[in-house]
């Protein structure tokens, strides 16, 4: 199967990306798993096609041995070196409590990639680790709170690829709910984490903790000609409160929002999300459109916040 | 599949008529589950089916209903997306040309608030290439007319004929499980002029998230459908087919050859796949497949011997 | 389930009166799946239950329907028994006394061919030590009478008119979910003079053997149960519990205190566990000791605060 | 738990043997597996309590992996040394295809002993195998055919055990659908197996091989004061041949009866066996009786054979 191949599609955005879906079903081997948290896995699994046409923010929706639906999880590191993908589940409900306990060797059945990614500008020259002090390189702020976190790992590494700068703020409930930490002090340039708790970097929220960052000199001082954009994803409120903020400060940003979804394809229509779109016919000022196809990435200025 | 039957290499006849409509084999994929065939033409090669089911349309656009639109349920799913759709013009604008364009039969699911929007809709899909208009009278997620006009006889009865005169398409009346009596209903489309009915639509239920004490969905119930409602919907063909002459096109929990093979010989001259398709995108290819492996398998040459060949136990 | 809320050790007080009744707790063992009570008593004490329902009753013994009677269902599974039991007579003489020593409440599932035999039922079981007599109009597995009676508020109306006079002991009428509109034949039922409702029984299904082109229960149909039909008796019994004063009795796949729970705040007083008994022999003492745990976890003192506390979204 | 303790039953024959059932639901390990046939396993299952009071032609009621209701599968082999039990599953649909790729060390969810079993003659006398020419002993001749034979495995054991001879004929439709050989000739002073196709000892099918065994001049003879007992346990047809065959020669059988189920324990009155019984209210001469409690095993005579 290649990327221009039967069963691929390739759907442009407004920018030219090219997000390429697939939803024919494919039996992957789980390659190794590690336990981040009680009920709190990351799993490593071989798709070579997956990992070779994937975009940080695009999801799979997986069979689960205990529910009648595909459950839909978000990429979160992809590798095509290694023609496999990084994935976290948190054990929630039965379905992704099976899931959870699956183990190295057992084969996941899923469907992917699906959905539009994150937008991230076109790598302007080859970025390497020694443009990190590049004045005019474009800068992204990352901000996740819980299993939000796992897409933007992802992302920042993207990013890195493409010669921006990185940054990133998480926000945990307290630090023993704390994980990935390590992975995204490496791929951010700077990184702040915080918790409702204390006891990691910041005490307070995650957005409390972005507006901490962005009024640091430094920071801005970084942030040069190539502007900077911010990526979100987590809970509900806090990425309502980050779109805020964005909008406040004129930072263009986007959001990862989820939503009960059936086929995970673009068929059912039950993936709602209310955006704020031209609509040619005229009629109400917003409408509701596919997380799974339209999303589950969009431009937070589009969302309708509830 | 043990006994080997026919050399697999061997052609079996799966195509069937639906009034009047040459089908490729009896299985279509069903309305909403299907959009407008967009999608799944990039999984498989939709002429490969025999047909495909529009979303249902309505005269002029809808949202839908508000978030959360599905809740899962044991071996099945609640929805209440509730029509949403870009309205007939701009479907039959944007979306027919490429439904028309795949080489499979195409239906157009038609649903409105009252009989006028009916009307409407029939006259206005008379004059296009679309195949067969499954008119939907079962809808549980509107609040307003379809389930209204399908859950009695005379509903329906009364809805059908000012319809009829409309078209000179055919059309198929698409009845709920909530009728009073199913076999009631049919008779009554089948007496206004249907040209066949399509059942079962999807069973009103409800989920409640007990931490807070609310219907998970935000329209409080909605439609069940998957294979928790197949025996019900089997029985319902069961006794349909056996009430009315013209053609029922059967649905409901369908998920595999097999499944399709029992609602063959309950009556049905063609089946919809719904649900099975948002688990298993090639679910309506899969059963093609299935079907013609079980025909030569069981050395059944035609897809036609086998509707309606169920025999009662005494 | 991770908050603490209370102590573990804290009572929560389950108990509810049901039209008169009162029960140490919700859950009651439905008819049909739970025998006489005699070997589930071998398994755990019934006194943790808040009572028993007797398999269907008629006045003479019925040998009841040819075998296969059970076909298995994706979350479900169709059953065509036909009211096998010994006659009330041996009823009486033979289980009841077993029954009532048993240390909860105690009610009696009973059928008839036409309304004399519901007649003579009923006049029978009131100088019996019985607590509730359920009079099934709903079983889908008999030719004669009862469905005939339960599918119309007309019918329900009439044969419980009928019945009222001739007992003092509270009746709680079982609804089918194959009526015209449930919440009608409640409603039917409550005007005649009812003490409760029982809903719902089996829905009407089918399951096909393809191999031998024969329906696999030898009766043809059969009544669907269990999990697969959780949404739709959900449906109903909020349906009902806001239409009518009298107490809803909820049943319907439930096999978990969760689901007891969904069923309560729908607005059922008691619930039933029925085909979960088949799978899980303690399920319906599991039941209870989830609704205790629950309560304790979320600081739910009363079992009563639950019963019609859902709030339906906008 | 004990035999008499809570959760267990005993219901007593007309023999007065008694039956203990339990239906609280256990989990017990797979010890070990054994590929008899393709999609035939033989499985060796931990289980002290059962293997304690278990009787040959009791059953356990299994959860599967993939099926809504529990399956009833017979008891092969009692252990009560090694407090385990052994049961043969053939993958048939979709539940027994499940629990046939269960693997060792993996649980199994089940309810058991239930039913009521063989009758034997009590033991007479401690039997041991140096008075297996005792001319008064009583003799056994365990016909089976297909999964059939797996009860009658146990039940020889049992027999020999209570100083009875052993006689076995198995059916079975060509040689290489065969098993077990081996374990059934240890265990009967004579065996014999059919074959449809011929191969093994006899060539016809199991009932013209009991007919063949009774007419040997050697078995005729060892038929003495104990006299000779049949349990058969196969294809309805089969069974209902050698109950003809049985009644005609004048000799007790028994039969173990299948019949779809859905408890297993007795309360729901699905798994109706029709059989001739005194009806103390007057009434039909034959009843529906319930197959997992006053069954699977029935006197043949009892019977009402379609
Ligand atoms: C685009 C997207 C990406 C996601 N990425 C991740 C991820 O990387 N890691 C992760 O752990 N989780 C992720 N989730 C959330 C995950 O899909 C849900 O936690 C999961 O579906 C819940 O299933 P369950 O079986 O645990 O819950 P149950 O309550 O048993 O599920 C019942 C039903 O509700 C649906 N459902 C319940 N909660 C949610 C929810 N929060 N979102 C969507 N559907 C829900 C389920 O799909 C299922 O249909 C993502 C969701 C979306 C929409
Ligand atoms: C008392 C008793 C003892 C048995 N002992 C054994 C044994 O030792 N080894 C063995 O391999 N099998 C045995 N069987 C048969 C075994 O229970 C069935 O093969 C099995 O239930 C079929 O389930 P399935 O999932 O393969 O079939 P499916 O067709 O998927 O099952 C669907 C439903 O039909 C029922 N069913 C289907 N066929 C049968 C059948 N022949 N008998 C009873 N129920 C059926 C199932 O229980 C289930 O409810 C026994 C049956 C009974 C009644
Ligand atoms: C998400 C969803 C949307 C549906 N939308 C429609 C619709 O627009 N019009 C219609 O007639 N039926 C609609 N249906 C009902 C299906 O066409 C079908 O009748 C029903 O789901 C039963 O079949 P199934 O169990 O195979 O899904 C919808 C079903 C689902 C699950
Ligand atoms: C095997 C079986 C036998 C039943 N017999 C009766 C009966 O005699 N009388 C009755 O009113 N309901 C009978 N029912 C219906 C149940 O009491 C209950 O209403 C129904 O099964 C739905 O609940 P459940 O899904 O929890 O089983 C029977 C159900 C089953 C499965
Ligand atoms: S989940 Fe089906 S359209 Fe999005
Ligand atoms: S299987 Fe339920 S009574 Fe026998």
């Amino acid at each position: 199967m290649n990327a221009e191949g039967e069963g691929v599609s390739g759907m442009a955005n407004e920018n030219g990306d090219r997000f390429h879906t697939d939803a024919v079903p494919r039996e992957a081997p789980i390659l190794s798993c590690r336990e981040l948290l009680p009920g709190l896995m990351l799993y490593r699994i071989q798709d070579p096609f997956l990992a070779s046409c994937a975009r940080p923010g695009q999801f799979v929706n997986l069979k689960t041995p205990d529910g009648f639906l595909r459950r839909p999880i978000s990429l979160c590191r992809i590798r095509p070196g290694e023609g496999a993908v990084d994935i976290g589940i948190r054990a929630l409900g039965a379905g992704t409590r099976a899931l959870c306990r699956m183990g190295c060797g057992e084969r996941i059945d899923w469907i992917g990639p699906l959905g539009r990614g994150f937008l991230l500008p076109p790598r302007s020259n080859q970025g390497t680790s020694d443009d990190a002090d590049r004045p005019d390189r474009p800068l992204l702020l990352a901000v996740g709170g819980g299993i939000g976190i796992f897409p933007l790992l992802g992302l920042l590494e993207e990013a890195r690829a493409r010669g921006m700068g990185t940054l990133s703020v998480l926000g945990f409930r307290d630090p023993s709910q704390a994980f990935l930490l390590r992975e995204f002090r490496e791929i951010s340039d700077r990184s702040l984490f915080a918790s409702d708790t204390g006891g990691l970097d910041h005490h307070g929220n995650a957005v409390e903790a972005v507006r901490q960052l962005l009024s640091d000199p430094s920071v801005r001082q970084a942030v040069g000609k190539g502007g900077l954009r911010m990526a979100a994803c987590g809970p509900h409120p806090m990425m309502k409160a980050v779109a805020r903020l964005a909008e406040d400060l004129g930072i263009p940003c986007q959001v990862s929002l989820e939503q009960r979804m059936g086929c995970g394809t673009g068929v059912c229509l039950v993936c709602a999300c209310e955006v704020r779109r031209k609509n040619p016919e005229g009629g109400p000022a917003t409408d509701y459109v596919r997380c799974c196809r339209e999303g589950p990435v969009f431009d937070a200025r589009e969302v309708v916040w509830e | 599949m043990s006994a080997p039957g026919m050399p697999a290499d061997i052609a079996v006849d799966l195509s069937v008529d639906l009034c009047g409509i040459r089908l490729r084999n009896p299985v279509l994929a069903a309305s909403g589950t299907f959009g407008f065939g967009r999608e799944m033409a990039e999984v498989f090669p939709l002429s490969s089916l025999g047909g495909i089911v529009s979303k249902g349309i309505t005269l002029l656009p809808r949202r839908g209903n508000p978030p959360p639109r599905v809740a899962e349920t044991a071996s099945g799913m609640l929805n209440s997306v509730g029509l949403q759709n870009p309205g007939i013009e701009a479907f039959l604008r944007e979306e027919l040309p490429f439904m028309v364009a795949q080489g499979c039969a195409v239906a157009v699911n038609i649903a409105g608030a009252g009989a006028e929007e009916y009307e409407a809709l029939v006259e206005r899909l008379d004059r296009t290439p679309v195949d067969l208009i499954e008119v939907n009278l079962s809808c549980p997620n509107v609040r307003e007319g379809c389930m209204a006009f399908g859950a009695t006889a005379r509903g329906v009865e009364s809805l059908v004929s000012r319809i009829r005169p409309r078209t000179r398409k055919p059309l198929a009346i698409k009845l709920t499980p909530q009728a009073d009596s199913i076999s009631e209903t049919a008779r009554a489309a089948e007496s206004a002029g249907a040209d066949a009915v399509s059942l079962v639509n999807t069973l009103l239920g409800m989920a409640i998230d007990i931490e807070t004490r609310r219907p998970v969905l935000a329209n409080n119930v909605g439609g069940l459908s998957g294979p928790a409602i197949l025996p019900v919907a089997l029985r319902m063909v069961h006794e349909v087919a056996g009430t009315v002459r013209i053609p029922v096109i059967g649905m409901g929990g369908i998920q595999t050859g097999q499944d399709a093979i029992a609602f063959l010989l309950a009556g049905a001259t063609a089946i919809q796949v719904g649900t099975a398709t948002l688990i298993n995108p090639t679910a309506c290819q899969d059963v093609v497949n299935e079907i013609a492996s079980w025909m030569r398998a069981h050395s059944v040459p035609t897809v036609r011997s086998l509707i309606g060949d169920l025999r009662l136990n005494p």
